[in-house]
Order: structure tokens, then C-alpha cells, then sequence
């Protein structure tokens, strides 16, 4: 029996429901089926919520392998980790706790201080790589690159005020190839990505998909 | 070595490309040039979608940006609601990203014109932090007071007089993505236009906007605000010139910056390769 | 309420964690590491908390207040914790298959219509028209849009079963081809350009909070400095010693 | 100044967009069609049927033995020569595939990645090339450290496999991209091939890689990340060409046969489109059609 669930289980529940939403959202269905799948779809986001939980919990036994094994040059940095998501955790479930959620003062200098500022600077320095790609990858190789470097000094100057300065048409002209060549330029992308969707789904009843196997 | 080979080494030399940048943005920063800025089809379109809205307009808006992404979206989200204003909105905010929360209580503060008009519960609510999942946001759709039983302050949504009309898809006049990726904007599409053809307009960073045009193209959503320049542009036809309008000449420099970097890149290209072509041919 | 030091100490650590994690693009460093490591551990008690919160707000509160069928969800999530006890970390993956189970449920019933044939629709442009602007965008999008279906196939292509000769048709899909990765072109350029407005954002963004608090700035900037200079002299000295 | 701008409104308003403000649905909800289909839905039925039937139809086909050939993608092809090159510099090849969570929407990108690996490493074998794999997925350590074995024991050289070349790192975002950008400087290596659902770390290792001269492969179905392999990258698996390559590297018939499926719901919106626009020549209007 419990090798069975184990197996099957998984895939089962999985197809169960893909076909309950299947029948639900195309077919005429008496009010309390339509209302339990509006049920359905409220379990599954609370249930979303605990993967978070977990996601944290394997950060911190990721690092105690460095601390315990006292790895030179990373112990002291997964110390540090550990110990501020430490205090990082008492403060934030304390202020859960205490009714006033994440505006708990200590909790909210905590973020203020140190999450705010690194996560700006953390995409911040992505501005870095691409001046320095710009550089070397914007050269006209061959026909499709002088396209490409057509197209993206054209929006560049519509971008900002000296493009406009320079000739105000520009910001028409890269508003218009925004609005029709790049939508058309995306849109076989967004229509392979939604039949890729449903042979995903169709592989997931056939328990081919990597969710459906042992 | 050639020197157009030096030439190539010397710009090749990342730490002084990223020192000029910095120095660049610092000095137009702390001097604006007050560079005058073109407003795009697109922006004015959402301004005028925007001023159409009936009195009252009821919205529900995603805050799914993080700090990094703050810098372009919160200017974006205050012309929004500074344009809804005298409107007399109801809206319910909520954020799929685990950082949102942060992001609107920085909103809040930095609008404060807009949040000491508009009643707690009345007009607006937060919603807090719901996880990231397409069943996240077809559960807002399918009705946000049963879903979430509680806002981030303790308070009960079930008593709040703003749900008694602003509860599922279909009462929304337009649902708004604030949007740092694409998944988000993907799920509004799926889960909140598609069942239910609720409008949706989009509020995006740059990063992601020619992605999502498809979307605005094929008219499922009704417009689209991408990018900094384009929250500047928003600033500009509300009339009311803030962060956005203030960065744009600091873009002006750092663009140019890299203008010049391409075009260098190209001149020193073309006469290298076609050297080496030369040598192969000789040797 | 915390005392008025932590304000500006707070602003202290947000000037140096700014330049340290900066110093990475031009040489990783002690205080990158840290500063790296410090915002790890932020950001995971953050998203914890938050979603302890959520768990409280969603599925605690509902049973409270009579929803009892919430206490469901409340169960299914518990199963993530299954795997870390070795012999029943098989139940972890109900945890999962339910949320995949229900995204995938809504997201295949919505994929036709939000993502195939109401792109489909919108492609159906006429393709003449008085204004000759109209006209031109309204032929070069069908073009695009056709170019790249037809580079997006993979099994029902002309020529695919061994080498055939060419064909009226199989020219015509070499052509599309074409046009397919051509319209590419000119959607990755837009996105590379307008990714370069996002990325200076960012930078603008962090240059105007270290404005702010210029001091804290200027010391950061001197401490991150040394640590890459002693990052570089490391580097020098283990290069000889294997040299 | 304003008369410019009043000029650029006005030509602005020519390349704007139209649109239909007339969205809002009707407060009286239509009858289901047929008396059990909700209207509005008759056309997705009708496309998840046709998709469904027919990629079953594929699947169990293809388990039967009849193939579904796949195109050639110039960047797959690529692999082999990019290992060729990392043999006679005496470089090793990376291979990685980004970070996250195994069982969620990026399932399908992870589980190509692991496919190509599975060539990429049997091709490590035959040529006798050290590889290295780099990777932010938790669950895929198994995975990898058997497909990378398999991939030497298979070439007859088992102890070229060393467990710290599959290298799980962090589902951290930053802290995977520090390091795999420090571990591409440090190995020199000569062939860079990069697989998976990447974010914003795609740049920092194609530039990284590109600062150390490697050969560079890469593919990502996020469509913002596209270009930068684009233009710095040698060969690139756009979007899915990406499940392609996965297919032609497992030579697994089902995967070639639910892209079979997907050809056929590409072919179908090809006809719609032509249909569509031909009806318009008659004045016609098709696009109501797919809406019912």
C-alpha cells in the first residue's frame, strides 16, 4: 500500500486535478463544483507559503556544513549567515507574534539597514556587464548584428532626452517599432511558450513529466 | 602590436569603463541638465486610458517589485495614483513578492499627498505578501476577502466596506501589474484577463517590456508603462515632475557613455579585422 | 521604539554594504563575501517571517473564524517538512504535486486562449489599407510573426528526412526562416537597449542613497579598497608559490 | 519648445495604439454553448482536444518505434567541435544550468538541461575532455553525478570522473553567479556551455566567459535573457530550440514526439493566421471565431 502512494501518488494527484480545473473551466458545472475549485486554488496558494518556510530551513543547513567542518576561508562567512538569520528569524516571528507583522521596529531596522540597500546594489551591478558588453558585443559581424545594432541605438536615443534633443522623431519611431515589429518579433515566442504549457500538462497526465516519475 | 590593437586593450580595460560610468552619473547627479524629454504613444495612451475611468474608479494592483526594481516602478505607481486621485479611487493593493510589503509601505511614505486623502479600508486596503503562484493570483481573482482573512495590520477583511464592491475580477474597472519579471504579468494575462476580461495595464521595468508587448499588441492589455523613461514621460503629462523626471538626464549621460563605447568598439573592429584578414592572406 | 542611533548607524551599514557589494565587478573581495553573506541571511529570515505571516493570515485565521475546510492546506504544507526525516521524505512530494497539480490545472485551461489564439487573432491584420504606413507595419508583422512560427518548428519541416531537393516550398520555409530570425533581431536589440535603462536606473538609484550619507560613503569606499588590494596581493603571492 | 511637443503628440498619435475600451463584460452572462460549454471557452476546448488527442496519438506512436526526426540546431551541433577545441587546448569544458527549485515552472528547462548534459558528458567521454558542472538545483545532485559518470563509463574511462566536478553550489541567486564566475577565471575554461532558466546572471557568466576566451554555448526559453547570449555568446539555443537540443541529446522518441504535437499547434495557428487575413480580403472577420 504505502509503496503504491508512493509511486502513484504523487502523479495521481497531480491528474486528478488537472482534470478537475479542465472540466471546471470549460464546461457548464453546477455552483458548488465552481466555488470548490475556487476553494482548490486558495489551498494551493497557503500551501505555496510553506515551500518558503523550507527554502529557509535548507539555507541554514547548507551553511552549518561549512561551520561545522570548519572549511577555511567559508566557515566564518556561514557563521556570520547563520547568525544573523538567526536574530533575523527571533525578531521577524517575534513581530508576527506580537500583531505588528514585519513593522515590528527591530525587525524593520534589520531590513531597512541591510536587505533595502543590498538587494538595489546586488542588480545594481549588473549595469557594469552590460557597459562592458556593449563594447565588445555590439560590433557589426554580419548582417544580423548590424540589424541588431541598428535597432538598439535607435531605442537608446528614443530612451532618453539627448535622442530627443538630437532629433525629436526618434521617440515616435522607437515607440512604433516597440509597439508593432517587437510585438511581432515576441509573439511566436509567447504562442510556443503557451503550447509548450499545454504538452506540459498533456505530459504530466501521461506521468512523463519529471513531477509524475519516481 | 599594433596601435589600434593598444587602443582595443586600453578600452578593453573594464575597471575604467565602470569608473567612467559612476563618475558620469555622479556629476550629472549632482548637476541636472534639465535635458528636455519626448513623451512616446504609448504613455499617453495609459494617461488617457487612465482619465477616462469613470468616478470612482475601483482597481486592484500587484506591488511586485524589490528595491533594485523601486527606482523605475515607484515614480510609475505615483503618477498612477496621483492621475487617480481626484477620482476618488478604491483599491485594493497586494504584492506576490516577498519584498512587496517593504516596497509599499515606501510608496505609502513617499506618497504622502495621495495615501492622507484616501481612508484606510474605505478606499484602499493592503492585502500583504501572497506567494508568487498562478494560483495566487486566479485566487485574488476569484475573490481577495475569502482568500485572505487578515491584512498584514491584524485587521479582519471581512468587515472592510471597500469589499462590499471591490472584491473579484470582475468588479475591478482595471487591474494594474507593477512588475519587476514576467511571470507575474504572464499569470494577469492567464488568470485575471482571460476568464474574466478584467482590463489590465501594465507597469514594467525596461528590462521586460519589448517581451511583453505581445500582450498590449493583441489589445489583452489596454497599455503599458516600461521603464524609467517612461514613468518620466508619466510625470511629465500629470504634471507633476518627481524622481523619474529627475534621473532621466543621469540615463542621458550613462546612455551616451555607452554610445560612444559601441561605436569605438565598431572602429576598432573593422580595421583589426580586416588586418588580420591582410596577415592571413600574406603568411 | 529603537533608540535615534540605530537611524543613522542604519545608514552607515546601507553606504557600506553598497560599495562592497560594488567592489565585485572590478575584483571579489573579503567584503563582498560578507556583505553578500550578511543580505543572504536578511533576506532569508525576511521571506521566513513573511510567509509565517502569510500561513497566519490565510490558513490559521480562516479555521478561526469558522473556514475549517482551510485546515487542509494547512496539513498538505506540513508534508514539505517530510523530507528531512529520511524514511518518509517520500510524503515531501505531495506538497509540491498539489501546488503543481492546481497551477498546472489553470494555467493549461487559460494557456489556449491567453497566450494562442488571441495572439493568433491579433495577427490577423489586413494587410492593405489608404494609409500605406498602416499597410507596411500591418505586412511586416504577419511576416515576422509567420517568419517565426516557422522557426520555432522542429519535426514538420521540409528537407528533414534525409536531403531532399529543393523545393518551390522548401525555399519558401528557408525564406521564412529568414524573416524569422531577422524579426528576432530587431525584438533582442530593443530588449538589450532597453535593458541598459533598467541597469543605470539601478545604478542612479544606489549613486543618489550614497549621496545621502556621504561620509559613510567615503569611508566604505576607502575599507573596500584596502580589501581588494589585499584580495589582489593574495592572488599574487599564491600565483608565485605555484609559479 | 511646446509647439514641438505639440507637433510629437500629434505624430505620436499615428503610431499609437488603438484600443478597445469597450472590455468590460456585460452584466448579463450568456448561455453556455450547446447548453454544457461556458461561453467564451468553445475555441480553447476545441484546441485542447486537437493538442491532446494528437499528442497522445504522438507519444504512443513513438513508443511503438515510429520517429519524429528534429531539425538541425546549429548550436547543438556546435557541442562537439566546442569539446573538440577544449582537448587540444587541455582546458576543461563547464557546463551549468542555473538555480532554483527542481519541481516548479521551470521544471521543463531544468529537465532539457540535464538532457543536453547527458550528451555533453558522453561527448566529454569519447574525447576524453575533463568536465565541470556547476548547478544552483538541489534535487539534480543525483542526477548529475550519475549522468556525468555514466557519460566516462560509457567512453571506457570511468576514472576521469571526479566527484568535485559536479558541483552543487547554492539555490541562492548572486551567490551561484559569484561562483561560477570565480570557478570559469580560475579553470580557464576553454568551452563554456550554459543551459537553463537563467536571470540576470546570464550577462555576468557570458561576459565572464567571454573574458576567458572560452567557446561559448547557450539557450534559455527566458526570453529576456536572449540577447545577451545573443551577442556574446557563439552559438545560441533560442527559446525552444532549447527542448530540441534536449530531445536530440536523450534521443528519447516521447520528447520528440510532444514536439511533434507542439509543430502541429504552430502549423494550426500558421493556418488560422493566412485563413484569418484571407477572410479579411472578403471582409470577413474570423477573429470573433476564436472567442466563442
Amino acid at each position: 500500500m504505502s509503496s503504491a502512494l508512493r509511486r502513484r501518488g504523487p502523479y495521481t494527484v497531480i491528474t486528478l486535478l488537472i482534470l478537475f480545473f479542465f472540466v471546471t473551466y470549460l464546461f457548464a458545472v453546477p455552483t458548488p463544483v465552481q466555488q470548490f475549485s475556487s476553494q482548490l486554488l486558495q489551498w494551493a496558494a497557503v500551501v505555496a507559503y510553506f515551500a518558503i518556510l523550507v527554502g529557509t530551513i535548507d539555507i541554514i543547513r547548507y551553511h552549518l556544513g561549512p561551520l561545522r567542518s570548519k572549511q577555511p576561508g567559508r566557515w566564518q562567512y556561514s557563521g556570520a549567515l547563520i547568525a544573523v538569520l538567526v536574530i533575523g528569524l527571533i525578531l521577524g516571528v517575534s513581530g508576527v507574534l506580537s500583531g505588528k507583522g514585519t513593522n515590528y521596529e527591530p525587525f524593520a531596522w534589520l531590513y531597512n539597514a541591510i536587505y533595502v540597500p543590498s538587494n538595489a546594489t546586488i542588480y545594481a551591478i549588473l549595469v557594469f556587464y552590460i557597459a562592458s558588453a556593449s563594447y565588445r558585443a555590439f560590433r557589426i559581424r554580419n548582417a544580423q548584428a548590424l540589424l541588431l545594432v541598428i535597432v538598439g541605438l535607435i531605442i537608446m536615443f528614443s530612451n532618453i532626452g539627448v535622442g530627443y534633443v538630437i532629433w525629436p522623431g526618434f521617440v515616435p519611431l522607437g515607440n512604433w517599432i516597440n509597439a508593432y515589429p517587437v510585438a511581432a518579433a515576441f509573439r511566436p515566442i509567447i504562442i510556443g511558450s503557451g503550447l509548450g504549457v499545454i504538452l506540459t500538462g498533456l505530459r504530466a497526465l501521461l506521468g512523463r513529466e519529471v513531477y509524475g516519475r519516481e | 602590436m599594433s596601435w589600434i590593437q593598444k587602443v582595443d586593450k586600453i578600452l578593453s580595460i573594464r575597471q575604467i569603463l565602470y569608473l567612467l560610468l559612476i563618475a558620469v552619473v555622479l556629476v550629472i547627479l549632482l548637476n541636472p541638465l534639465a535635458i528636455p524629454i519626448g513623451i512616446a504613444g504609448a504613455t499617453r495612451d495609459v494617461y488617457n486610458y487612465i482619465d477616462k475611468l469613470p468616478q470612482n474608479p475601483k482597481l486592484l494592483i500587484d506591488v511586485h517589485y524589490e528595491p533594485a526594481g523601486g527606482t523605475e516602478m515607484q515614480p510609475a505607481a505615483i503618477a498612477l495614483l496621483r492621475q487617480l486621485l481626484p477620482k476618488g479611487p478604491k483599491i485594493v493593493f497586494f504584492t506576490t513578492h516577498s519584498v512587496g510589503p517593504i516596497m509599499f509601505e515606501r510608496l505609502k511614505a513617499n506618497a504622502p499627498d495621495v495615501f492622507s486623502q484616501l481612508k484606510y479600508g474605505e478606499d484602499y486596503v493592503f492585502l500583504g505578501f501572497v506567494p508568487l503562484t498562478e494560483a495566487t493570483i486566479a485566487s485574488i481573482a476569484n475573490g481577495a476577502k475569502e482568500f485572505v482573512a487578515k491584512d498584514p495590520y491584524g485587521s479582519s477583511t471581512a468587515d472592510m466596506p471597500i469589499f462590499k464592491i471591490a472584491d473579484k475580477a470582475t468588479d475591478y474597472n482595471v487591474a494594474v501589474c507593477i512588475s519587476t519579471s514576467t511571470d507575474p504579468v504572464e499569470w494577469y494575462v492567464r488568470q485575471i484577463y482571460t476568464p474574466f476580461k478584467t482590463p489590465i495595464l501594465f507597469m514594467v521595468v525596461a528590462v521586460i517590456g519589448p517581451s511583453v508587448q505581445p500582450f498590449v499588441a493583441s489589445k489583452q492589455a489596454v497599455g503599458m508603462i516600461s521603464g524609467q523613461n517612461q514613468a518620466a514621460q508619466y510625470e511629465l503629462l500629470i504634471k507633476r515632475p518627481g524622481s523619474a523626471v529627475a534621473a532621466l538626464d543621469a540615463q542621458s549621460g550613462a546612455h551616451v557613455l555607452i554610445i560612444i563605447y559601441i561605436v569605438l568598439g565598431n572602429l576598432v573592429y573593422w580595421p583589426m579585422r580586416l588586418m588580420s584578414k591582410k596577415g592571413r592572406k600574406t603568411s | 521604539m529603537l533608540p535615534p542611533f540605530f537611524d543613522t548607524f542604519g545608514l552607515w551599514i546601507g553606504a557600506a554594504l553598497t560599495v562592497w557589494l560594488f567592489s565585485f565587478a572590478f575584483k571579489d573581495n573579503a567584503l563582498y563575501k560578507l556583505a553578500e553573506h550578511l543580505f543572504v541571511a536578511v533576506a532569508a529570515a525576511y521571506s521566513f517571517t513573511i510567509a509565517f505571516d502569510g500561513i497566519i493570515r490565510t490558513g490559521i485565521n480562516p479555521v478561526q473564524q469558522g473556514n475549517v475546510s482551510r485546515i487542509i492546506p494547512l496539513i498538505v504544507g506540513c508534508f514539505f517538512f517530510a523530507k528531512y526525516f529520511g524514511k518518509y521524505s517520500w510524503i515531501a512530494r505531495f506538497g509540491p504535486a498539489f501546488a503543481i497539480g492546481v497551477g498546472l490545472g489553470v494555467s493549461v485551461t487559460t494557456a489556449p486562449e491567453g497566450f494562442v489564439l488571441a495572439q493568433v487573432k491579433a495577427t490577423m491584420l489586413p494587410l492593405w489599407s489608404a494609409d500605406p504606413i498602416t499597410a507596411l507595419t500591418n505586412i511586416l508583422m504577419v511576416l515576422i510573426v509567420l517568419g517565426g512560427l516557422t522557426y520555432f518548428m522542429f519535426t514538420f519541416v521540409p528537407g528533414i528526412r534525409g536531403p531532399a531537393k529543393k523545393t518551390p516550398f522548401s525555399r519558401l520555409y528557408d525564406v521564412f526562416m529568414k524573416i524569422g530570425i531577422y524579426g528576432m533581431m530587431v525584438g533582442f536589440g530593443t530588449l538589450f537597449a532597453s535593458t541598459i535603462v533598467s541597469r543605470v536606473a539601478y545604478l542612479i538609484g544606489r549613486l543618489t542613497d550614497l549621496i545621502a550619507s556621504p561620509q559613510a560613503s567615503v569611508v566604505a569606499v576607502v575599507l573596500a579598497l584596502a580589501a581588494m588590494g589585499y584580495a589582489y596581493r593574495q592572488e599574487k603571492k599564491t600565483a608565485v608559490g605555484k609559479a | 519648445m511646446e509647439s514641438v511637443k505639440g507637433f510629437l503628440a500629434e505624430k505620436s498619435g499615428l503610431f499609437s495604439l488603438g484600443f478597445a475600451f469597450s472590455t468590460l463584460p456585460s452584466a448579463a452572462a450568456p448561455p453556455p454553448v450547446l447548453g454544457f460549454i461556458n461561453p467564451g471557452r468553445t475555441a480553447t476546448l476545441v484546441l485542447l482536444l486537437i493538442l491532446f488527442i494528437l499528442g497522445y496519438l504522438f507519444v504512443n506512436q513513438a513508443q511503438k518505434g515510429r520517429k519524429f526526426p528534429i531539425r538541425t540546431i546549429a548550436g547543438f551541433e556546435a557541442i562537439k567541435e566546442a569539446i573538440g577545441r577544449a582537448v587540444e587546448t587541455g582546458r576543461p569544458v563547464h557546463y551549468t544550468f542555473a538555480y532554483g527549485q527542481l519541481y516548479s515552472g521551470y521544471a521543463p528547462q531544468f529537465m532539457a538541461a540535464l538532457g543536453v548534459l547527458t550528451h555533453v558528458s558522453k561527448l566529454a567521454g569519447q574525447y576524453g575532455a575533463r568536465l565541470i558542472t556547476t548547478f544552483g538545483v538541489p534535487e539534480a545532485i543525483p542526477m548529475v553525478e550519475e549522468i556525468m559518470r555514466e557519460g566516462y563509463r560509457a567512453a571506457g574511462k570511468p576514472e576521469m570522473y571526479k566527484v568535485g566536478d559536479a558541483r552543487y553550489l547554492t539555490t541562492e541567486q548572486f551567490a551561484y553567479a559569484a561562483a561560477v564566475q570565480a570557478m570559469i577565471l580560475r579553470e580557464k575554461v576553454a568551452t563554456n556551455i550554459m543551459l537553463g532558466p537563467f536571470a540576470a546572471e546570464a550577462l555576468i557568466f557570458a561576459e565572464t566567459g567571454a573574458n576567458a576566451g572560452a567557446i561559448q554555448i547557450a539557450g534559455t526559453a527566458r526570453e529576456t535573457q536572449i540577447p545577451f547570449f545573443v551577442l556574446v555568446c557563439d552559438y545560441v539555443l533560442i527559446a525552444e530550440e532549447m527542448f530540441a537540443a534536449s530531445a536530440l541529446a536523450t534521443g528519447d522518441p516521447t520528447t520528440a514526439a510532444s514536439l511533434g504535437a507542439e509543430d502541429v499547434g504552430k502549423i494550426i495557428s500558421i493556418a488560422l493566421i493566412i485563413l484569418g487575413i484571407g477572410a479579411l480580403l472578403l471582409s470577413m472577420n474570423l477573429g470573433p471565431l476564436l472567442s466563442i
